[in-house]
């Protein structure tokens, strides 16, 4: 049985087009893709294959261990210095092009317009890079005097043995700044994912917990997995405060060394993206005793039911009301918003394809628009991600996940504390208000398609078959998408829109999706005389 | 803007900060797309491959597509040939192109696969379907430039098609260099308006600025076709234009085919176009039509109308080292001082052209190859210019110091005008001409006080 | 600026404030030029004449030649007709144009000067030579505007030179309109390459675009021949471009040579520009060349990838009529909002046609024929807009209320580029749509906090 | 005997020019066009027709007595409404067109950058237009506010028989506010120049000597004829401010109605544009007893000479210690910086056919500069100003002179005030530095040419013959002469530029000639295949 709005495709069945996609492909390579689609049928437990590799030569999304690295998780944190270590593309493709926004705090410190590399040459391929790559720090140290900086390996630099973390040890000691190396070849894993944990490793292990200076609030938490592209986390923020939360630090949009050095000491850490940051949550509770709840901060809706998960976390009467307050008159006003987009949007269909979270973010401000997800997926997901928490003891540690380090956390002997009676963190798990993320399936309606890794040649067919209204996807597939008549919106940099997270983001991304889908100049693709036959001609005036 | 940077210039000699170049491979793609039905196949991990197609795609807001290797660690260690060999398989049939460009990344080079003899077997095993094409261009990031990378990649054009045995004594070749779709359609339009038949390639016209018409095409309709590539080898002779982008497929075609060459400048700016079509009348052994007499004089015309506002203002230009030759020319033709002429590409040859192009014009002119944008901008501290010319990446310098601003060459990333608007031939000139003039005087009336306003400029 | 100007809009019914129009002569002078050889003749006082030619020159930086009856007192008493007489025995013999073009001014139509009896008694006292033309439009400075004089002067060409016995069916008339050289050109272009053969008449390309050479020529190559404004009588029909502009010929044509005639729009934008395109594909009965389709596709394409950029912005439009009709469409369709649309030339059928494309896109735009713009000015003090499109004067307005302005029309005083890229077409669509998106973008950048300057747009 | 310069184009006789250029016209014109010839030798006392009707049908330079009144005149005064009262023409070209710069004074006042006009149509010009310019004055009294209003009669107005004296003496008197009527219709007179004889009838009658408040100077003058182009007003008063020179009025560049009102508080009248003004200095030294001098600011060493002109006239020791010093000062700043210049232009020859007095005010200024003026000409000139006021006395009234008043003034009972004793303006007479004027033709070299009312077809062959290293004229012939490959700056509105009055202004001038006629891109006119033979290819790099 086909999903409700599938039906604006009648007669493609969607296991059917699964069938006919994957034909496409080489035999095995069909067999193996056919893994990676499912139809949503809510009444069953479904599986997807994910986090695997990529097959050769399939034009996919994904990109590298660095990009998880560097573009996602470390590029943001503005008041440090990122040196990349390697030929000059890899910090060139990475300059500038995420908008994860920075404000300098008080020193005034802001490298984030930057690009630093070691600009490697035939030379130091040959002949080891650890030389260059120590003065680059010098250099950096001596122009700049940042309080850090951090390493990032590229391609080659693993393979001829540059020992980045001995230069990192060493450099620290003579410069008296802490350096932070991540080994993040390009090469690493299977996707992106390898580099957010390679970075949350780092970061936990020689970040986090080395500034035990109390906070300022009453109510104290961290944003972990918020980027703040087009100032998602600025909204977000704007909103907390008005509840009366104060938050030490964000991993890492608009991220501050000092900030995370301290983030230790919060009660409270709430993860947006699962995919990139779970590892620090994990982590932060295991060495800190920190819980985290898992939310969702992109449309209406769901932003008000994120922060009420904050309020039934802190059980607290004053926090619940302010809450309540803020909740009433902030929906309010963005319902009230929202209407007239709505008015023209409902009944749109969408598709997404973003990330490693952001494909079932998306899907709750779009039903606060009366749009509906006829096919979603992942970029770089792990099965967690798509079927939720419960799947990760069964995953398989395979060789391509191998070489990504899993840190063995304990307690921190100095620095943990529980935050609630074990009763209470028990009662909260029970009603899955911490540590509890149930995956994208789920949400996804009847019939629907969910697809993991998508490709270049099944976009197409997608397009081709379902007719949808807009998809979201990111740069590489925007144009393709647009060239068919379809409007596409980039949900890794938000068209250079935003702030899309939040009340007034989801005011926003309503304004922009109207924008999109009721652009008139899409009236223009066909010539008139596709249309209507040449007429003789009439003559007088227009 | 900028706040960190000081005014101070201490000397790098490890630290590359806000580079005037990037690495080869997308030099490499953006060449292979200029070969009709062609798929660029990067050689490497899949990271390499999605920053080339997004940054040609941010350059261009045009679809890029390109297929990767997808090395991962087992790869890297023991080599790239099983990933090479499911490509080729998974591309024929899925996406089914006439050409696979493969190029090699730093991962591919620093291993050492040999990417020849991997084709060579794979043609052996049957995954190359009859008449199908895989060509490759070695293209390690640590040596030369994104430039280096084009030029790598239209040799690789010659190598792999060239054929001497299609004799045509009134055909030629140009290698145009890297330059947008609009300017390889201009010189087309040129040469056909001079009555020659010429071969451009790579041509990525139609191909890079393809129409919005609703119908997807993931082939467009332009780029070079085969069997334009494979005559180049019996034309009577190449124009190289830009030495860095150029010279190497013309050497080549010489080598290969005794097709003998001629390298020009790029034909930006009066002189250097007048070159360009003086090398042509040697073939057409005709004048040019009025029309493009009439386009040059309209150019000339703009020039001395406007020379009030060019005249002895300092400029600082950067980007492709084949490019800031020619423009360093065509500013100081039209009366300006190019004090500051930068490339991101390695060259000592670009520094000694430029200066020659500057003796007697700028008494002591900071011309750098292999430099960056965060020494430019320090210079620029130091000297403060009346106009920055350059790619996108020039807008936060400008912004930090409030000087006005050209965008010209790779990448423009947050404006439109450069996929359509050649600035090569006598046209683009006027068409660069007016945004350098326009630029200048919107900001002498942004700054001008009230009763200073002028109506008329 | 204009810091005199309050925002209180009191009602006015005689004083005129910065017009949004000039005087007829001046249009019918511009429209002379573009008959080849043709002297434009001011039979007035001295100053119409030098004023007209100022500011003919300032717009084009080009030379512009007239002569004039130089009235003085007597004249202005007793009459011209031996001022205009001994003006044509002067011409003829030191000037030698082919066609002499005589347009009256406030003056000659006040005293009532009868210009075809003067005309008539200089060709019997052989005051004109043999084969020289001498025609004439009356062009009461009192009446309409400088599109009015324009449209005037085509008109007296159909009424000299139209011949209906120059009978070809395959051809046809385009009257262009008040429009730029380029756009003479392109739509010339445009024809050609639909594989029609048609007459542009008047054409002023290669008469105000001229090249600079160093041989300065009085009669430059351009213009409508006297062969081709003959043949007009005999085309098969003519297209009239903007009503304001040549329904008056189109009109004269019809009742002197039965030739039929459909008035469309200017070609401006995708769908006025379709119109045109579909208009001579109805003499073709071809479909146009993939070439223009793909032209037609970039514009769409433009138009859908800056989107965000122009979706919902408001705008402020002012010019002539002609223009502003097919203007307003154009931004409509690139999801812009028109909201105060002004043009100085009377005409009620102006205001309806334009709100009727603003239905349901604008709810209450201000639409005014024969405003001014201290009134516009007034409108954008009380709601402020978004972009400002118009001629040069429309820079002081943008610059009191610091508003992005984009120039277009008649006249640009103060920048480089209209005299050489087109706007009409698809072609011209892209050029000016270029302009527009990126004025946006350069405020947006200009506006913008450190932390939001965008890298990509 | 040709003169030095002349040798530039060898074997060209000035006389045979002459003649060979008049030939190109029927032979009634020829004999007329002569007569405005003269090849200049110092050793005769030599004669030029000027200020005669244009030949109709001749290509003129020429505007008309509307251009001269509002236009020139009166249109700087920047504290008035100026309302041009005709069809709407007239007042558009003259909006903003002219870069005669004005600052508000105290009140904020500033109305140039408007264009006001009646529009008038069809239905006006039938039934007459005195309504509507009543009721246009109305509206700007309403809406504005100014303390005066000026009126231009453009052409019909005089035809159609509006009277507009009678509606400015309504007006004013229903409103309170002053109201200045010109009878400046386009056809009379046979140039600008009638129209700067109208208005300064108009302003000496109902403006000039109308507010007696004291000036606060010492030394206290006016100056006439100065437009403020390009703020060559600013920097003349720059310099007099300098020296302690108090500046009560300019006429009428950066002109104020208020300032021109106490004008007659003055004791010395500068005149710089003779032709546009002396009618006003004539009759401010009949009316109040103001004697005037002829100066001349455009030149390094001209202004020095035009300075002590004014020192020699105040007699003043003081004075002239502060003028001298001053002069000793600029005149080193602006030789240096002109030196540079002078190294590349030194030699070259120019053309000046401009206005009623520039083509011999920059004469000077090319002096500085080494250059020679080979052929000088004025547009709108009397003999007066080609031969000296002596000429004066002989000069007939023709029917086009007629019809322009002659005010008769005599000494304001109240007002008129002798500056000096008999003797000492006799003496000051005597040596020249007051009331007296010596004309272009005297400073031109033997040989040179003196051409009045250049036609087009003169331009040309000028051109061709004598081949300029520049040509000094206006909007209508500046492309013309550029498209022969020769660089022509517009000494009407300077090229935008400016100033180019005083010493600074002299350094801008030379900057600005080096810039023109050292342009590279003259370079570019000819093809390279125009000079050079088409080479067989030769292969290799360049």
């Amino acid at each position: 049985m086909p999903g409700p709005r599938m039906s604006k495709a009648p007669g493609v069945d969607p296991e059917e087009f699964i069938k006919e996609v994957t034909d496409l492909y080489p035999t095995k390579v069909a067999k193996k893709r056919q893994k990676h689609f499912i139809v949503r049928r809510p009444d069953e437990e479904q599986a997807i294959e994910a986090n695997v590799r990529t097959i050769p030569g399939i034009i996919t999304q994904r990109g590298c261990c660095y990009a998880g690295c560097k573009g996602v998780v470390i590029g943001p944190v503005g008041d440090m210095v990122h040196i990349v270590h390697g030929p000059i593309g890899c910090a060139f493709y990475a300059w500038n092009t995420r908008r994860n926004l920075f404000t300098p705090r008080e020193d005034g410190k802001n490298y984030l317009p930057y690009c630093f590399s070691t600009d490697m040459q035939d030379e130091d391929v040959i002949f080891g890079g650890e030389k260059k790559l120590k003065q680059a720090i010098k250099e950096a140290h001596e122009i700049f005097k940042p309080k850090a900086i951090s390493v990032h390996a590229t391609c080659p630099v693993g393979l001829i043995g540059d020992d980045i973390q001995s230069v990192a040890r060493q450099m620290k000691e003579e410069l008296g700044v802490e350096i932070l190396a991540f080994n993040c070849e390009g090469y690493k894993g299977v996707s992106q994912s390898g580099g957010h944990h390679i970075a949350n490793n780092k970061l936990f292990d020689q970040v986090v917990g080395t500034d035990d200076t109390e906070p300022e609030g009453k109510f104290n938490i961290n944003i972990l997995g918020e980027y703040n592209i087009g100032g998602d986390a600025w909204e977000i923020e704007r909103v907390l405060h008005r509840c009366g939360i104060n938050v030490i630090s964000t991993f890492s949009g608009d991220g501050s060394y000092d900030e995370m050095k301290r983030s230790h000491m919060a009660d409270l850490n709430l993860v947006m993206c699962h995919r990139s940051i779970n590892y620090m949550a994990e982590m932060m509770e295991t060495g800190f005793g920190i819980p985290w709840a898992k939310v969702n901060f992109i449309g209406i809706h769901a932003m008000a039911k994120s922060l009420r998960k904050i309020a039934r976390f802190f059980e607290n009467e004053e926090l619940t009301v302010a809450m309540e307050t803020v909740i009433a008159e902030e929906v309010a006003e963005a319902e009230a918003a929202i209407a007239p987009y709505r008015e023209r949007l409902k009944g749109k269909t969408v598709m997404l394809f973003v990330g490693g979270s952001r494909a079932h973010h998306y899907q709750e401000v779009f039903k606060d628009l009366g749009m509906q997800t006829i096919v979603s997926g992942y970029e770089f997901a792990h099965r967690d991600d798509y079927e939720g928490r419960q799947v990760i003891p069964e995953l398989k540690v395979d060789a391509d996940s191998r070489n990504i380090e899993e840190l063995k956390v304990q307690a921190d002997p100095d620095r943990f504390r529980a935050r609630k009676s074990t009763e209470a963190l028990e009662k909260l798990k029970a009603e899955k208000v911490i540590d509890y993320y149930e995956g994208l399936i789920p949400d996804m309606g009847n019939g629907t398609l969910v697809i993991d890794d998508l490709s270049h040649v099944e976009l197409e067919k997608l397009i081709e078959k379902f007719k949808p209204d807009m998809i979201c996807s990111g740069i590489k597939d925007k144009y393709i998408i647009e060239k068919f008549g379809v409007p596409s919106k980039q949900l890794h940099n938000y068209d250079y829109s935003g702030p899309y997270a939040g009340f007034r983001g989801a005011v926003n991304f309503a304004r922009d999706v109207d924008m999109m889908i009721n652009n008139p100049a899409w009236k223009l693709l066909k010539t008139p005389w596709e249309t209507q036959p040449i007429l003789k001609a009439k003559l007088g005036s227009e | 803007m900028l706040d960190m940077t000081p005014k101070n210039i201490v000397e790098r000699t490890a630290l590359r900060i806000n580079p005037a170049k990037t690495c080869q491979p997308i030099g490499a793609m953006y060449a292979a797309l200029g070969i009709h039905r062609c798929l660029p196949h990067s050689h490497g991990s899949q990271g390499c491959c999605s920053y080339h197609r997004s940054h040609l795609t941010r350059h261009y807001k045009e679809p890029v597509v390109a297929s990767t290797s997808s090395f991962t660690e087992g790869a890297a260690v023991f080599g790239g040939a099983p990933n090479l060999r499911q490509s080729l398989k998974t591309i024929f049939q899925v996406y089914d192109p006439d050409v696979v460009a493969v190029h090699t990344t730093c991962l591919s080079e620093t291993i050492g696969d040999d990417i020849p003899s991997m084709i060579k077997k794979a043609r052996e095993d049957d995954l190359i379907p009859d008449g199908k094409w895989v060509i490759h261009a070695n293209t390690p990031s640590y040596v030369g430039s994104h430039v280096t990378g084009f030029s790598t990649m239209t040799k690789a054009m010659v190598d792999y098609f060239a054929d001497r045995d299609l004799q045509n004594s009134r055909r030629i070749n140009i290698l145009p260099g890297y330059v947008e779709p609009p300017d390889m359609r201009e010189l087309k339009r040129m040469s056909s308006e001079m009555g020659v038949e010429a071969i451009v390639f790579p041509d990525t016209s139609d191909v890079l600025d393809t129409p919005m018409t609703g119908q997807y095409q993931m082939y467009p309709k332009g780029g070079a076709r085969i069997e334009s590539l494979m005559a180049v080898g019996g034309s009577a002779y190449t124009l190289g234009l830009g030495s860095f982008a150029s010279e190497a497929a013309a050497t080549a075609l010489e080598t290969k085919c005794s097709v003998p060459f001629r390298m020009l400048d790029l034909p930006l700016g009066v002189r250097a176009t007048d070159r360009f079509v003086q090398a042509i009348m040697e073939v057409t052994e005709n004048e040019p039509p009025e029309t493009m007499i009439f386009d040059r004089g309209r150019l000339v015309d703009v020039m001395t109308d406007m020379q009030h506002y060019l005249y002895n203002k300092t400029v600082a230009i950067f980007g492709d080292p084949d490019h800031m030759i020619s423009l360093t020319d065509f500013l100081v033709s039209a009366g300006m001082k190019p004090v500051f002429v930068i490339t991101g590409t390695p060259g000592k040859r670009f520094e000694q052209r430029v200066k020659d192009i500057l003796k007697g014009v700028v008494p002591n002119p900071r011309v750098h190859a292999a430099a960056d944008l965060f020494y430019l901008h320090q210079l620029i501290k130091n000297d403060p210019v009346d106009l920055i010319i350059g790619n996108t990446y020039g807008k936060y310098i400008a912004k930090a110091e409030d000087i006005p601003f050209v965008r010209f060459g790779f990448p423009i990333l947050d404006r439109v005008g450069h996929s359509y608007f050649p600035t090569l031939g006598y046209r683009g000139g006027i068409h660069l001409l007016m945004n350098i003039v326009n630029t200048i005087l919107d900001r002498q009336d942004r700054d001008a006080p009230d009763e200073r306003f002028e109506l008329v400029m």
